[in-house]
């Protein structure tokens, strides 16, 4: 039975808080500062989980993070690593995987059937009938293991940070202090990073002295300005130092993310227990040295009632006088650094009997305690490159070489008296905050903005420290029995020996195969044995067979931590709050929020085509093009002619890539003598800016254009309609007279009351209209004056929807919409845009072939029934069969003209006017559409515009 | 996060820059052949090895620039952090910024691929 | 041409693979034979296929299968399965944009389907449904034009609307959510996911016993050249004579490249240059929580895409990373996207844990789609450039290379992807619905 | 136009308090000049500002904040007083950037500890002194930001595109709040 002990001198519970929870579905408590593990064995429970595969009860094997047994639901939070978290007050917590109960478990019943259930047996059989698949496919899916995800939760705060500290510290036992608080001594800025929930290593659970000096290295590195996060794991180490954080102790966030630009890390891991393969090794009861001494000493917990400890080194002996004083009887210590072994522990399901030792021996025993020997979690020097190489010997990897911005301390590098390696790690931490010297230099140095730095970049500090030495330690991995390897996958050693045989021979293709390592513990406890048993099956040394390569992250980060402040900017002109305020439905175009209609869009055509509409085309692309050398830029950039505009006027331009595909549009007109501004269309308002500047900066930075993006500088409204121009001349002193200011001009002048507004006269509607660019800032102010100006006229808004409608009527194309990635220019009926004669510009070659080329024409057709609108990418094909011969790129019902009409892109055979298209609609029905002459539906000769 | 060595601005994330891609010259557009054409278009030397390319700092100098680059093991020559690398001397070799050069003295005009 | 093939020595006849063999082993505690052999290399063979992944391997089959040509060695640098084929997120579809894509796939899907069956091997194909969610009007759009050219192509592949969404993956938050509303889907039945290192060891497996020769840790270090007009013989007009390994020289007139990753360099080897740059794409994984998320569910606006596996995972992809390398590092800032696009469309899963993420290469193309068949160098093929479609391809590319190479002509299905495409200006218009083709 | 003030893209309100550690200022309503000139014209003597660093010209802030542009901030009046006579020959461009740009103010001791939650630019003494101009993304949107403190206590002066003005603030308000922020 395990129980609370008498206080401990170390204990980190605080008895005078006692904390109800549920465990199992049974009342509990425990006290502040116990974990999740150690308050349910205090409370007498010691089977925690039943295994993935075979439902065997499992009880605490390492009593920390990595615990492969210790899984649990912690209300609506799965997967909780019991053997760390914190115990809170109330929740409730219950076991995983187990079905009813973790008493009564019906899918136990695969133990029977385990000798059948060999590696990879899911391969091997359901393959016939294969039509019921499925039907297993559903049975085996109910035996997922890990807990249940509620897919209502909340999402709850999570934020990040960036940080640029000196140093970094991975890892807060003695070494990693010291580092610390040598690199802080130094002058460094230092971020020290703990796993565990207080700094002090393995010396939290040591001996009086060893807490003593863990405590007072603790209270001098705090003291020296270290930043010390506990409870925090560097989850990774990518290019550049770019040292990955996450904090699960932070006041406001559940969980924060940080993200170091560590000029150098130091890694002080330390070592991770490594479990013990024989028969029975996964009984509850079997427990790591590390296990019950962190039970003992921080929380008081007595983890059993007779013990049998197999021990190769200190933790081993030191756990046999921690079991002693908790008044554990030891039943028997067996010398794993001699002759001694076990071979088996025995009993029910749920508790071990006895143990059977080397010499025929059977002690009986509940709990066994094992010491065979440490893994290295080299993760991070992994991800830093580095390949460590094995020492059989020690039975343990060190590392090869790292980064000079990466260092290594602490059991990672070797071992020592606490003395040594104390010594070790503030030599590392003062080599660490040299370097960071160094290269903080450069960095400042290269800088532009950064203070200026004095003198010469200093050298880089020679490593000069006095290497740890290694301790000789038997390789213990597997006894003469076969056991568990990878305890959260429920993978033995027998099924990796003959997983090898069968030809899964390479550490990678045997871990794909057996699933080994796969699981939640990612190897930390599971790839060294994995690794032995697979030598020993090839006859080959460790060093020989390899291992394999840890991925990120060191260990699991929440999906929400990770994402953090969900950041998706969006944007809005300045007259959103008034399209808020009025009913607009929005619609996302790109970052931006934009009216999609006002309630009705057919009525906001109407509208338009009898009195006068304004929209706001804000997102509209504008860059202001100043210097004597635009109309070069032009000609480069449009596959039209800019020699002749005059000052006054605007042209519309068409833009190709160096494919001639078609990229953007848009008009462009000329201010001044020296300035023009150009408009793009609003998704390529960025792209185009970019691509200018591409072209300027790079093949012709001997010309004289500055591109500068005015986007939203300038609130746009376009102002559409045979009123538009009564309604303008309410509000303006430019002269509006057609003959003053013609289609295809730009006036710049005052618009109620704002100066320095830019007006041409061009639109995408059809109508007579104006295209207003007005200071930003004053944006809503002009737009609330035309409507008061224009009230009498029937001004009205009118929102996307209805000027898409509008510009299909009018035949006008939409880049991206009707020309896709593969739509060169030819396909868009402008060749008369399409200049060849100019000496350069972008896609000239590819144009001049595509000229002559039968490309698909974009052409307007109607619908033979008036009413049926083909949805936008209904497919045309040859009569009577399903080759594809084109598709309708834009469809919509036209107000206007009663009937339905759209744009189409067809092979050249069909594009002459009067041929007939069979188009497919949605529901498999054909219907027919005819090719019209004109782009446009409506007002072909453009009388409306030029008014 | 890799950090790139803007001549202007100085080291930067690589979220703050675009790679433009490979640095291939233009053919004459009016002489170039369908074969010519489509290799500037299309073809890219692809080595994993040491690589002329242009970036363009998108959120700080909005510069375009060359810079070299180890496509195998994304080092820049003017490496902006030492000793990243494992294996190459990368560190003592060449200097950045800090030698007297001007910010953006190594910068070499060049024509740019269709790519948009 | 088929008259110069050899074959080598059959293999022994493979262990069956079924329950009352496995019940049986269970109960003698018999072991199972080796799924593949050993061989020592010979000095020639007919055909030489570079990279032992899906693609290889199928071929390899294929032509042992379909055409009898078993004089054929496999060689790979590292493991059988190492590269893009145990690192892609085993999905499969074939509701692509294009005609050409659509029938190739939709050849792909179907050898998948009966993959266990022919192979022997439980694939574990699970054809659940995959739906591509449109968050604009334009996205919708293309998913309109990918359902109406799948349907006219017989694929069962159809827009639905949210609340048929919801119906279908109960996780997805489907409200007018401010920033990413979920429009419509594109749902195509028969996409699903796979086993994908079954896929492997099954077609490896197949392979090795039609008389095929496995050889792994076997890396080609020149392809061997004759009469070309490059340097070194290389090029253009020449002629393939082997290929030199770090375990030597190997004689063979054909040598087939089928690598991910490395197809640019492998192919320099021979004087070929291809229009391929190297882009790392990354993936990852949860820990295992209880299945709640019955379908493959993909974002392109939100580059990310995801499926649950049998045993409780979610498995993540994204789009390729833009650096152009040959550089495997995961990288924090693709993990923080992921998750933050993933709470965007299941705001529910925060708690989930990210367990491990890891990066495969992609050879991407100019129109995101493959280089396959003849090169100007007589004997050396390709089966390259896949991008990011790999794994879904390799059944019915592994099928027609072998008919390529064993009939020395083009077959149909891979016309549109050779090589000349990118002189004549013919691209494949798959790169168009391709921001995230999964 | 006398009676028009310039709107500002921030809309919504938001409560004031006396004791936050930082406060927010909405700065839209300043006046800024962006100036690009070419190599060798006279402006550049004028500006006398290098990339990277800004000053106090008088009442107006001078900032170099790309290698071949510089933004001229302050008071309508001051910008347009000192920008009456610098001399524009040559391949010289000016913009009124003041509808361009969104201005925000973020004063007090913990900014830097805010602004390291949107930002991931090193905002350490060293790296970015009093003065220093730079730009970068702030809650993934690309700003120019110019250190520029007041009476010793640090302030960030931050430019946006205008349409993510409330966005922006928005986010900064969120950044700020585990400090104590306010709007001033």
């Amino acid at each position: 039975m395990t129980e609370r002990l008498q206080p401990q001198s170390g204990e980190v519970i605080d008895r005078s808080t006692p904390l109800p929870f549920v465990w199992n579905g049974k009342e509990c408590t425990g006290y502040v500062g116990d974990t999740i593990a150690s308050a349910i064995m205090a409370n007498g429970h010691r089977i925690f989980a039943r295994s993935m595969k075979y439902h065997r009860p499992r009880g605490l094997l390492t009593a920390d993070f990595w615990d492969p047994n210790a899984f649990v639901q912690v209300d609506d939070d799965p997967n909780v690593r019991s053997g760390h978290r914190l115990l809170e007050v109330g929740v409730t917590v219950s076991p995983q995987n187990v079905w009813p109960s973790l008493d009564v478990d019906v899918k136990a019943a695969n133990q029977l059937v385990g000798r059948f259930l060999s590696p990879g047996f899911y391969y091997k059989t359901f393959i016939h009938p294969q039509k019921l698949w499925p039907a297993y496919e559903k049975v085996l899916s109910t035996f997922a293991p890990g807990g249940e995800v509620d897919i209502e939760t909340p999402l709850a705060y999570h934020d990040k940070r960036y940080t640029h500290p000196d140093v970094v510290v991975a890892g807060g036992g003695p070494a990693g202090m010291a580092a610390a608080l040598a690199a802080a001594e130094a002058g460094a800025s230092v971020l020290l990073v703990e796993h565990e929930h207080g700094l002090g290593g393995h010396l939290r659970w040591g001996s009086d002295e060893e807490r003593a000096v863990a405590a007072d290295l603790e209270a001098k590195v705090r003291a020296a300005g270290v930043e010390v996060l506990t409870d925090s794991t560097v989850t990774g180490r990518y290019e550049d130092n770019w040292v990955g954080i996450v904090q699960r102790s932070h006041p406001i966030a559940v969980e924060r993310l940080i993200k170091a630009r560590a000029k150098t890390l130091v890694v002080a891991a330390g070592l991770i227990e490594r479990p013990y393969v024989f028969a029975g090794n996964d009984r509850p009861g079997v427990m790591l040295s590390g296990a019950v001494r962190r039970l003992i000493n921080l929380y008081a917990v007595k983890p059993g009632e007779r013990a049998v400890v197999f021990s190769a080194n200190d933790s081993g002996d030191a756990s046999v006088a921690d079991l002693e004083r908790a008044g554990v009887e030891i039943a028997a210590v067996v010398d794993g650094r001699t002759t001694g072994n076990v071979i088996a522990t025995h009993g029910s399901q749920k508790a071990i009997k006895s143990v059977e030792l080397s010499g025929g021996r059977t002690v009986e025993a509940d709990l066994l305690v094992t010491a065979v020997g440490w893994t290295a979690p080299t993760s991070l020097l992994n991800m830093a490159g580095d390949r460590p190489v094995y020492d059989p010997a020690v039975a343990r990897f060190f590392p090869s070489g790292t980064p000079d911005n990466v260092l290594v301390t602490g059991g990672l590098a070797g071992d020592g008296t606490l003395d040594q390696l104390i010594e070790h790690g503030s030599a590392t931490g003062s080599l660490a905050a040299g370097r960071a010297v160094a290269i903080a230099h450069r960095l400042q140095a290269a800088t532009v903005r950064a203070a200026a730095v004095e003198g010469a970049e200093p050298d880089l500090a020679a490593d000069v420290r006095t290497p740890l030495g290694r301790d000789p330690h038997p390789e213990l991995f597997r006894s003469t029995t076969h056991g568990i390897v990878d305890y959260s996958e429920d993978v033995g050693s027998k099924d990796l020996v003959s997983a090898a045989k069968e030809g899964y021979d390479s550490v990678e293709l045997l871990k794909r195969y057996t699933t080994a390592t796969m699981g939640p513990a990612q190897g930390k406890l599971e790839t060294v044995n994995t690794v032995a048993v697979l030598a020993e099956a090839r006859g080959e040394t460790i060093a020989e067979v390899g291992t394999t390569i840890w991925r990120p992250p060191y260990a699991p980060i929440t999906l929400g931590a990770l994402a953090g402040r969900i950041f998706e900017p969006e944007r809005v002109s300045s007259i959103h709050p008034w399209h808020v305020a009025n009913g607009a439905k929005p619609i996302l175009a790109g970052q931006w929020i934009r009216p999609e209609h006002y309630g009705d869009p057919a009525g906001e055509v109407t509208n338009v085509r009898t009195n006068v509409g304004i929209i706001d085309v804000t997102p509209l692309g504008k860059l202001v093009l100043d210097g004597p050398d635009v109309p070069k830029l032009l000609n480069l950039l449009y596959t039209n002619s800019w020699n002749k505009l005059d000052v006054g006027s605007v042209r519309y331009g068409l833009m190709c890539a160096e494919d001639g595909v078609v990229m953007d549009d848009g008009v462009t007109g000329r201010l001044s003598e020296n300035r023009w501004l150009m408009t793009t269309t609003s998704s390529g308002a960025g792209s185009v800016w970019e691509w200018a500047e591409n072209w300027l900066q790079t093949a012709h930075p001997d010309w004289e254009v500055f591109v500068t993006p005015v986007t939203t500088a300038y609130t746009s409204i376009n102002v559409a309609g045979p009123k538009s121009r009564e309604l303008m001349s309410r509000l303006t002193d430019i002269d509006l007279d057609p003959d003053a200011f013609g289609y295809m001009k730009v006036r710049t002048g005052e618009i109620a009351g704002v100066d320095d507004c830019i007006m041409w006269r061009i639109g995408f509607t059809g109508e007579l209209s104006y295209e207003l660019h007005v200071p930003a800032g004053y944006g809503l102010h002009v737009w609330e004056a035309l409507l008061e100006a224009g009230a009498d006229l029937g001004v009205a808004p009118f929102g996307l929807e209805a000027q898409r409608i509008m510009r299909i009527e009018k035949g006008h194309f939409i880049v991206g919409q009707d020309t896709d990635g593969l739509t060169k220019a030819p396909t868009t009926g402008l060749q008369p845009l399409i200049k060849l004669d100019k000496d350069d510009f972008v896609g000239k070659p590819e144009l001049t072939w595509a000229m002559e080329q039968d490309l698909p024409v974009l052409v307007s057709v109607k619908m033979t029934d008036k009413t049926i609108v083909p949805p936008e990418a209904s497919q045309i094909v040859r009569p009577g069969t399903n080759e594809i011969l084109g598709r309708i790129t834009s469809s919509r019902y036209s107000p206007t003209l009663g009937e339905s009409i759209g744009l189409a892109q067809v092979p050249p055979e069909l594009a002459s006017a009067g041929s007939e298209l069979t188009v497919v609609l949605t529901s498999g029905e054909r219907t027919t559409a005819v090719v019209q002459e004109h782009h446009a539906h409506f007002d072909p000769e453009g009388a409306r515009l030029r008014v | 996060m890799l950090l790139v060595p803007c001549p202007h601005c100085g080291p930067r994330n690589q979220s703050d820059l675009r790679l433009v891609g490979a640095t291939v010259p233009r053919p004459d557009p009016n002489a170039t052949t369908p074969e010519e054409w489509g290799d500037y278009l299309y073809l890219r030397d692809n080595p994993a090895d040491w690589i002329e390319e242009t970036w363009y700092c998108r959120a700080g100098c909005r510069r375009y620039f060359t810079l070299t680059r180890h496509q195998g093991t994304n080092e820049f020559r003017n490496p902006p952090m030492p000793g990243d690398k494992v294996g190459t001397a990368t560190y003592t070799t060449i200097s950045v910024g800090s030698s007297g050069s001007q910010p953006g003295a190594n910068i070499e005009p060049h024509t740019t691929g269709g790519a948009s | 041409m088929a008259g110069i093939f050899r074959r080598n020595g059959a293999g022994d006849a493979p262990a069956r693979y079924s329950a009352p063999q496995l019940a049986r082993k269970g109960l003698t505690g018999e072991e199972w034979p080796r799924v593949w052999r050993d061989h020592e290399i010979k000095p020639a063979y007919d055909v030489i296929i570079i990279g032992g992944g899906v693609h290889g391997l199928a071929t390899a089959y294929y032509l042992a299968t379909n055409h009898g040509i078993t004089n054929v060695a496999v060689l790979d640098k590292g493991y059988l399965g190492g590269g893009g084929s145990g690192r892609n997120t085993a999905i499969v579809r074939s509701n692509y944009l294009t005609p050409e894509g659509v029938a190739f796939y939709d050849r792909s899907l179907s050898l998948y389907n009966s993959m266990a069956a022919d192979l022997n091997i439980n694939v574990m194909f699970s054809e659940r449904g995959h739906l591509t969610l449109a968050h604009t009007d334009s996205a919708l759009r293309t998913m309109h034009w990918r359902a109406e050219v799948n349907k006219l192509q017989g694929i069962d592949s159809s827009v639905i609307d949210p609340d048929e969404v919801k119906k279908l993956a109960p996780s997805l938050d489907v409200s007018t959510h401010p920033r990413y509303p979920i429009l419509g889907a594109l749902y195509h039945p028969p996409g699903g996911i796979i086993r994908h290192d079954a896929v492997v060891w099954g077609y490896a497996r197949g392979a090795d016993h039609r008389g095929v020769h496995l050889h792994q840790k076997t890396e080609v270090l020149d392809i061997l050249v004759e009469g070309g007009d490059g340097p070194g013989g290389k090029g253009a007009g020449g002629k393939v004579t082997g290929v030199r390994t770090n375990k030597g020289d190997i004689s063979a007139p054909i040598v087939v490249n089928c690598t991910a990753g490395w197809g640019s360099l492998i192919s320099n080897m021979a004087g070929v240059k291809l229009p391929i740059n190297t882009h790392p794409l990354e993936a990852a994984v949860t820990e295992p929580v209880k299945v709640f998320l019955p379908t493959v569910v993909v974002s392109g606006s939100l580059h990310v895409y995801v499926s649950q596996t049998d045993r409780g995972e979610l498995v993540f992809g994204a789009s390729v990373d833009p650096l152009a390398t040959y550089s495997m590092r995961g990288s924090l800032s693709f993990t923080e996207e992921l998750a933050g696009h993933i709470l965007e469309l299941m705001p529910g899963i925060s708690k989930m844990r990210l367990l491990r993420q890891w990066a495969g290469l992609c050879d991407m193309t100019p129109d995101y789609s493959p280089i396959m068949g003849f090169t100007p160098v007589e004997g050396h093929l390709t089966d390259v450039g896949w991008g990011t479609y790999g794994f879904k391809a390799g059944p019915v590319s592994g099928e027609q290379m072998a008919e390529c190479i064993a009939t020395n002509t083009t077959p149909k299905l891979i016309a549109p992807f050779a090589l000349e495409r990118f002189s004549t200006g013919q691209l494949v218009g798959e790169k168009g619905a391709a921001a995230v083709g999964h | 136009m006398s009676d028009l003030t310039i709107q500002s893209p921030v809309t919504r309100s938001y409560s004031t308090k006396t004791d936050a550690a930082i406060t927010l200022t909405d700065e839209t309503a300043q006046s800024r000049l962006l100036f690009r000139a070419g190599t060798g014209t006279p402006i550049r003597a004028a500006l006398a500002q290098s990339f990277g660093s800004s000053r106090m010209s008088g009442d107006v802030l001078i900032a170099g904040s790309r290698p071949d542009e510089w933004l001229v901030l302050g008071e309508a009046d001051a910008v347009a007083a000192w920008s009456a006579d610098v001399p524009t020959e040559g391949h010289v461009s000016l913009v009124d950037w003041t509808h361009g740009r969104a201005q925000f103010r973020l004063t007090g001791e913990p900014v830097r500890g805010a602004l390291e939650k949107v930002c991931g630019l090193d905002w350490s003494n060293a790296m970015t002194p009093d003065g220093a101009v730079t730009s970068g993304s702030i809650a993934k949107v690309t700003c120019d930001i110019i250190r520029n403190d007041v009476d010793g206590v640090p302030s960030y002066l931050i430019l946006v595109d205008r349409s993510f003005g409330q966005y922006l603030f928005d986010a900064l308000l969120d950044a700020g709040d585990e400090f104590g922020i306010t709007v001033g």
